[in-house]
């Protein structure tokens, strides 16, 4: 036991030290220096974590490692605990492991920056909160890492601060992730009420031993919804993920690790984590599937359009990270995980191939200025390559196997909802391969000077998109159809038979057939528009009608704005400049009306000591009478 | 109800009695109508002394001479003087506007009428006074309540009156103009 | 040793302050006050090694009158907050210079003493007389010291001084009642015994909430407030908002619901509510404020709208995390204005829109200031996330949508103190140069983020302090 | 020696001390005179001595005479001073009419 306690203290605490060094020491240590303390410690970690992993996987038991009570609430008792169990460690698994690849490209990508050292520290503070938020043994220690890596995201985003855009998309996150994060404590405050604690393992005891009564089924319903609310704003879902698209402000690493990879999946996490909970909750489920699915089709709808190459990737992750919700939403969790897994492979290989090229061009990421960089950048095309193809679920990559059985599960509970999903998938691999035709076919569309200096990047660039491409094309075997390792290694935390194996029948082949299928016509659209025809996206003024909408994101913004922010800055002035003075003024009021009556009664002190002495007597009179008369 | 004394049964005291009320009540309204300040001085003094009697009727012989000392000795010649020092006479006489007089007389009036009507409602005393014999108010007697029981009072009588004194020096003194 | 020492230091620290010249004053003066925190820890581990610490001593006899002052948890942890804070507020001070500095550091001083006083006391009068006592003080360090047109300082220092007065003198009123019927005493003891009907509990209560309700400030008694905050120096400030609200918060804690429980019992909502709306009002007014003072004034009303409201659940949970915020609080807002005056000190303004790019020139402090901005939107790991949280579960237990409203703190919140920080330390690099915190000023600011960083990770210290006298108050509230 | 309340009647006093009072305070309102205003008033004090002395014989008790006593004692001070303002009064003013006393207007 002491034994666990100290390898999770290490697992937790070495990039924390790795933070403290890098602010504290990281000016004077020099760039490189700082980038590898950074790396390092991650580095550790995910030994740790492979340490932790063949532990588990052996014994097949979690790990509980209590430190210390932390909150006093009369009836629930809060401690400052770990959980290692075959989730956490799973997730810890790719958030050190891509971490550690994403600390070491950006030693490379951000050697330029004169903050490089705040950069690995932020990284590293991320690292820690992340950690901590997976292997937390309560919700209350998850939402320590849960507003930790909203913290850590803000500063990432804002890290370059000079530029006040960079600051608002900063803010606009951590504001957006608040209001999830409301949900989650509210949700936490009735499951609190309802089964008077908050530990993982406690809570399931009772939820599996508890009476079922009416009561308890609302306020479990309540519960899950409103987790699920702070599963949408972490996780970027309708209607809260305007943030994520504009998140693409921060330094590339930063969206590969936490806007693609970690951080945005906690979501993900925590509804499997409590998936207990969620599986009572019949009615919040269906809600999670449908917002899930809509999701996805939502943003791969103004995913087509986008010019920005990050921003595609954005919307692309928001698009993935809805099927991963319809998935949840049919209760399938392993199946959610493993598009995690494969998802977070694919997709932080394609946002680091990105950063490529954005360093290869100096900072381009309009695609519109791109083009042919096949030649000059013949690694990052390839891993890209493979990335996309996988994304777009083309067979024996990863994210064929992963996509396909959420569709799969998608089709067993639910046609529209599969058919939802699947139009998104068509045009997940429609945008990804506009994406890669704009970038690295044809000619290059940029200035001479850039050309002159396209090259590919150094070896600590492409070392880690060269992994993370292995991973992209070969995860998927992870959980083969009919033979799935990882549900088997999941299945001792799910109440519920682990998934429904699906047999391999004719259905499953012929979904599977119309999926491949599907993902082979959006490629060839975008082969014919933009390769054939050599078509290039119009300029911002000239796209008009339905493209003008979604260029646009379907005015989601601009909506939240009129409706939210314009109204609150509206009651701001409206109460600063009236009610504010009017309370004033009433307060005031009370002395002017003293004053009032003090002017007016001076006129009675008329100095005549005939009229004070008349009074007195009138009074005296009238005291007397009272006292004696008024019997 | 106001007790009216039977004259043709009339003891001495009562005698006495209404003869010095009557002096008093008389001699106190003619001290207010006086138009001449010195006149009413006079009248003052008059029933002052009356008030005297009274206390000697109740057999208060020390305060009866301690009132006539203070009163009738002191306080009037005060008022003599200072009414001779400023040379008051009827011409001084400041106008009354009727109002004020209207005002005195209803006041006086409701008053009179007030505490009439209490006196009237209030329970009627008992007509028989005990009388324990004892000695309470000889001279003797009160020598040693007032040394006694209000020594401390009586000490600080006299700073008052000390006090006073300055005081009314420090006011009478002429003051230099201008400082 | 009993709890008197800690009142002695600290007034003889007063006069000795103001008898050591303007030159030494200052140092005279945080001598003193560290000696008075050395005194309360000393206290408290006193207390702690269960002596009795309280003092009772007769002192006027008709009516009964005590000099009583009650060395409990609850109060102990309020005198530690003061005794904490006194330091650093007037080593804050250390890089302004004063005029009469003797005056102004004794004044600081007496004002510790009075609310130490306020804390400690367990007599109605003798707290009643410490609570008007340290109004006094504020009031010539806001006039005298106070920055801004002097007719103007006057008008809002004149208004808060009536204002709070007014309120108090409500209380005496229920004072003087409740001894009567306490056969006249004031003892807490007996007071805390004294039978009411619920009709003289709702004009007990309505008389306490007065005075309170100013000082607190609970919205609509709270528009002293900014201006005072604008005015005062930012020393007064701090003195302020960092521990004469609390004098009302604890206040509402130890005298005004035991005393009328069946009120506070039977009104209960309302006064939720009223908190609550100060939480989403104040938070909303912040929003749009040019003086970074004022908006930390308006974000300090809606913290303590959500203390007050927590206080009025007559929960232990209600109460705990009433006294854990309003010691978070404490600490934060003394942080908060003290980085205002660090950047005053710079650039002589406190016009949000004067500011902005400070973060390129002295990431120190940006950091530091950051940090104080998280603390205040209660991240958790820091301090004000245990409290908040606790307060908000007292209130979801009440009612799950005083905790949604409640809870819109932490949206609204961070929304304004962030868009602050945005317009105050980031965007292009100011032309003015600004220097990075100097040693005295990183070490106030050291001290207190450590302080909260440390709590929010570790405050069994403070809930063990403060739960067995939250239990006796409880048990008083439902004795019946 | 019999109590002389047998012979008079206590009511009789009261009716006697309530009529000179009343006439005091007629004066006090009537006369704009300010040193007549002073007679009157001791008028009223001369009333209620009056009757404390008649109710400390009705009720054999000494304490009432020690009371005027002292109510003496606290006249004259009084009359000195109060005729002590008078003159600075005069002096000032050349008129001691109290209708030309209205310093303490508000």
């Amino acid at each position: 036991m002491e034994m666990d306690t100290n390898l999770a203290l290490v697992l937790v605490l070495t990039p924390f030290l790795g933070f403290l060094i890098n602010v504290f020491l990281g000016k004077s240590l020099g760039k490189t220096v700082s980038g590898i303390i950074g790396t390092v410690a991650v580095a550790i970690s995910f030994i740790v974590t492979l340490v932790l992993f063949n532990q588990i996987s052996s014994t097949g038991k979690a790990i509980q490692v209590t430190l210390f009570e932390w909150i006093q609430i009369s009836n629930l008792k809060i401690d400052l605990g770990f959980l290692l169990d075959q989730l956490s460690v799973l997730w810890l698994l790719f958030v050190t492991g891509i971490g550690s690849l994403i600390h070491l490209y950006s030693i490379s990508y951000m050697h330029d920056d004169e903050n490089m050292h705040k950069f690995f520290s932020y990284l590293n503070l991320f690292v820690f909160f992340m950690i901590t938020l997976v292997i937390g043994s309560n919700l209350l220690v998850l939402f320590i890492g849960w507003e930790g890596v909203g913290l850590c995201s803000y500063l990432l985003i804002g890290f370059w601060h000079k530029n006040q855009d960079y600051n608002d998309a900063a803010k606009k996150a951590f504001i957006m992730n608040r209001i999830g994060d409301l949900g989650l404590l509210i949700g936490m405050f009735i499951l609190g009420y309802t089964f008077k604690t908050l530990d993982y393992s406690e809570l399931k005891q009772t939820i599996l031993t508890i009476h079922y009564e009416p009561q308890i089924v609302w306020n479990i319903s309540i519960a899950a919804l409103c987790l699920f609310i702070g599963a949408c704003g972490k996780s970027a879902q309708i209607p809260l993920y305007t943030w994520l698209p504009d998140a693409m402000a921060g330094p590339t690493p930063v969206s590969a690790l936490i806007h693609a990879a970690t951080m945005v999946t906690a979501g993900i996490f925590m509804v499997t984590r409590l998936n207990f909970v969620f599986d009572l909750a019949t009615d919040v489920q269906t809600v999670i599937a449908i917002i899930g699915a809509i999701t996805s089709l939502v943003a791969a709808t103004i995913g087509l359009v986008q010019t920005d190459i990050k921003k595609v990737l954005a919307y692309s992750t928001v698009s993935q990270l809805g099927l991963m919700f319809l998935a949840l939403g049919f209760g399938a969790y392993e199946v959610a995980v493993f598009h995690v897994i494969t998802h977070a492979f694919f997709k932080a290989c394609l946002f680091l191939g990105s950063g490529s090229v954005i360093h290869g061009l100096h900072g381009e990421q309009d695609m519109r200025k791109m083009g042919g960089l096949r030649k000059a950048m013949p690694i990052t095309f390839w891993t890209m390559m493979i990335s996309s193809l996988a994304i777009s679920g083309v067979p024996f990559f990863s994210g064929f196997f992963s996509k396909d059985e959420i569709l799969m599960t998608a089709f067993h509970h639910s046609i529209p909802l599969y058919v939802i999903g699947s139009i998104a998938s068509i045009m997940t691999a429609f945008y990804m391969f506009r994406l890669m035709f704009l970038t690295f076919f044809k000619e290059f569309r940029g200035t001479e000077e850039q050309k002159h200096h396209l090259h590919e990047s150094g070896s600590l660039i492409t070392i880690p998109l060269i992994i993370l491409a292995i991973l992209a094309a070969f995860g998927g075997l992870i959980s083969l159809p009919g033979h799935s390792w990882l549900n088997e290694y999941l299945a001792p935390l799910f109440t519920k038979v682990a998934g429904e194996e699906h047999h391999l029948g004719a259905t499953e082949y012929s979904l599977m057939g119309v999926a491949v299928l599907g993902g082979l016509l959006g490629i060839l659209i975008a082969y014919i528009k933009y390769f054939k025809q050599d078509n290039v996206p119009e300029s911002d003024e000239n796209i008009t009608g339905l493209s003008k909408v979604l260029y646009n994101k379907y005015y989601v913004d601009e909506a939240y704005d009129a409706l939210f922010v314009a109204p609150v800055n509206f009651l701001s002035k409206f109460f600063r400049d009236y009610i504010e003075t009017g309370l004033s003024a009433l307060v005031f009021g009370f002395g002017k009306v003293a004053n009032e009556i003090a002017i007016q009664g001076k006129r009675l002190q008329s100095g005549s000591i005939g009229l004070y002495l008349f009074v007195f007597v009138l009074g005296m009179c009238a005291i007397i009478s009272y006292i004696f008369l008024a019997q | 109800m106001i007790h009216i004394p039977d004259f043709a049964h009339a003891t001495t005291v009562q005698v006495l009695f209404c003869f010095l009320a009557f002096i008093t009540v008389i001699t106190a309204f003619l001290t207010i109508f006086s138009r001449n300040p010195i006149h009413s001085a006079i009248y003052l003094v008059i029933c002052f002394f009356s008030i005297a009697g009274h206390y000697l009727l109740l057999n208060a012989q020390f305060l009866a001479i301690v009132h006539i000392i203070v009163y009738s000795g002191a306080i009037m010649i005060l008022f003599l003087f200072t009414i001779m020092l400023m040379n008051l006479n009827e011409r001084h006489q400041v106008h009354r506007p009727r109002i004020t007089r209207l005002g005195a007389i209803v006041s006086f009036c409701l008053i009179v009428i007030v505490l009439i009507t209490i006196f009237i409602n209030s329970k009627p005393i008992v007509g028989d006074y005990d009388s324990t014999g004892e000695d309470f108010q000889s001279i003797k007697v009160l020598g040693k309540i007032l040394l006694n029981e209000y020594m401390v009072p009586f000490e600080f009588a006299s700073i008052l009156l000390l006090v006073a004194m300055i005081g009314t020096v420090l006011l009478s003194k002429k003051e230099k103009l201008n400082k | 040793m009993n709890v008197s020492t800690i009142l002695i230091i600290l007034l003889i620290g007063a006069f000795a302050t103001y008898f050591s010249g303007d030159k030494l004053a200052p140092k005279v003066a945080l001598l003193f006050s560290l000696a008075a925190l050395g005194c309360s820890i000393v206290l408290l581990a006193n207390y702690n090694a269960g002596e009795n610490i309280s003092v009772i001593n007769a002192w006027i006899t008709q009516p009964k009158i005590s000099f009583a002052l009650n060395g409990d948890g609850l109060g102990l942890a309020m005198v530690l907050l003061t005794a904490a804070l006194n330091p650093v507020i007037i080593f804050s001070s250390f890089g302004n210079e004063y005029k009469n500095a003797k005056g102004f550091y004794a004044l600081i001083l007496f004002m510790a003493f009075a609310m130490t006083g306020t804390f400690l006391a367990a007599d109605g009068l003798l707290y009643y007389i410490f609570w008007e006592l340290a109004l006094i003080p504020i009031y010539f360090i806001a006039l005298i010291w106070g920055n801004g047109d002097l007719e103007e300082r006057k008008k809002a220092v004149v208004k808060f001084f009536i204002y709070t007065l007014a309120g108090s003198l409500f209380m005496l009123v229920a004072f003087i009642y409740l001894s009567q019927k306490a056969n006249g005493s004031f003892l807490i003891e007996d007071l805390y015994k004294v039978e009411l009907s619920a009709c003289e509990q709702l004009w007990i209560f309505l008389a306490f909430f007065l005075a309170y309700a100013i000082k607190i400030p609970i919205i609509p008694f709270h528009t002293w407030q900014a201006n005072v905050y604008q005015k005062a120096p930012t020393v007064g400030t701090m003195l302020l908002s960092g521990i004469m609200l609390k004098m009302g918060l604890y206040s509402v804690i130890r005298w005004q619901l035991p005393i009328a429980p069946l009120a506070a019992k039977e009104y209960m909502n309302i006064f939720i509510a009223l908190g609550i709306s100060g939480v989403i009002y104040g938070s909303i007014v912040a929003l749009r404020q040019k003086d970074v003072k004022k908006l930390l004034a308006y974000s300090s009303l809606a913290h303590v709208g959500l203390i007050a409201a927590a206080s009025y659940t007559l929960t232990l949970d209600g109460l705990r995390g009433a006294v854990l915020q309003m010691i978070a609080h404490g600490f934060v807002v003394v942080g908060l204005f003290y980085a205002a005056e660090i950047i005053f000190r710079r650039y002589e303004t406190r016009n949000i829109s004067e500011m902005g790019g400070i973060r390129s020139q002295s990431p120190k402090f940006a950091s530091m200031f950051l940090i104080l901005v998280l603390a205040s939107v209660a991240l958790p790991g820091t301090f004000n996330f245990v409290g908040e949280f606790t307060v908000l579960y007292s209130l979801s237990q009440i009612n799950i949508w005083f905790a949604v409203l409640g809870g819109s703190t932490i949206i609204l919140g961070a929304y304004y103190m962030l868009k602050m920080f945005q317009n105050v330390m980031l965007g292009e690099t100011n032309p003015k140069t600004f220097a990075d915190v100097s040693v005295n000023e990183g070490i106030s600011l050291v001290v207190i983020i450590g302080v909260l960083l440390f709590f929010g990770f570790y405050p069994k210290p403070i809930t063990d302090l403060i739960t067995p006298s939250l239990e006796t108050i409880l048990n008083v509230i439902n004795k019946n | 020696m019999g109590n002389i309340l047998n012979q008079i009647g206590i009511e009789n006093y009261i009716f006697l001390c309530v009529v000179l009072f009343c006439i005091g305070i007629f004066g006090v309102l009537y006369r704009r005179n300010a040193i007549i205003v002073f007679m009157s008033i001791e008028i009223m004090l001369n009333a209620v001595n009056l009757l404390f002395v008649a109710f400390s014989t009705y009720h054999q008790d000494a304490q009432g005479q020690v009371f005027v006593f002292f109510s003496m004692a606290v006249a004259a001070a009084e009359v000195a001073v109060g005729l002590a303002i008078l003159v600075s009064i005069f002096r000032n003013l050349g008129s001691i009419s109290i209708d030309n006393l209205k310093n303490l207007k508000g």
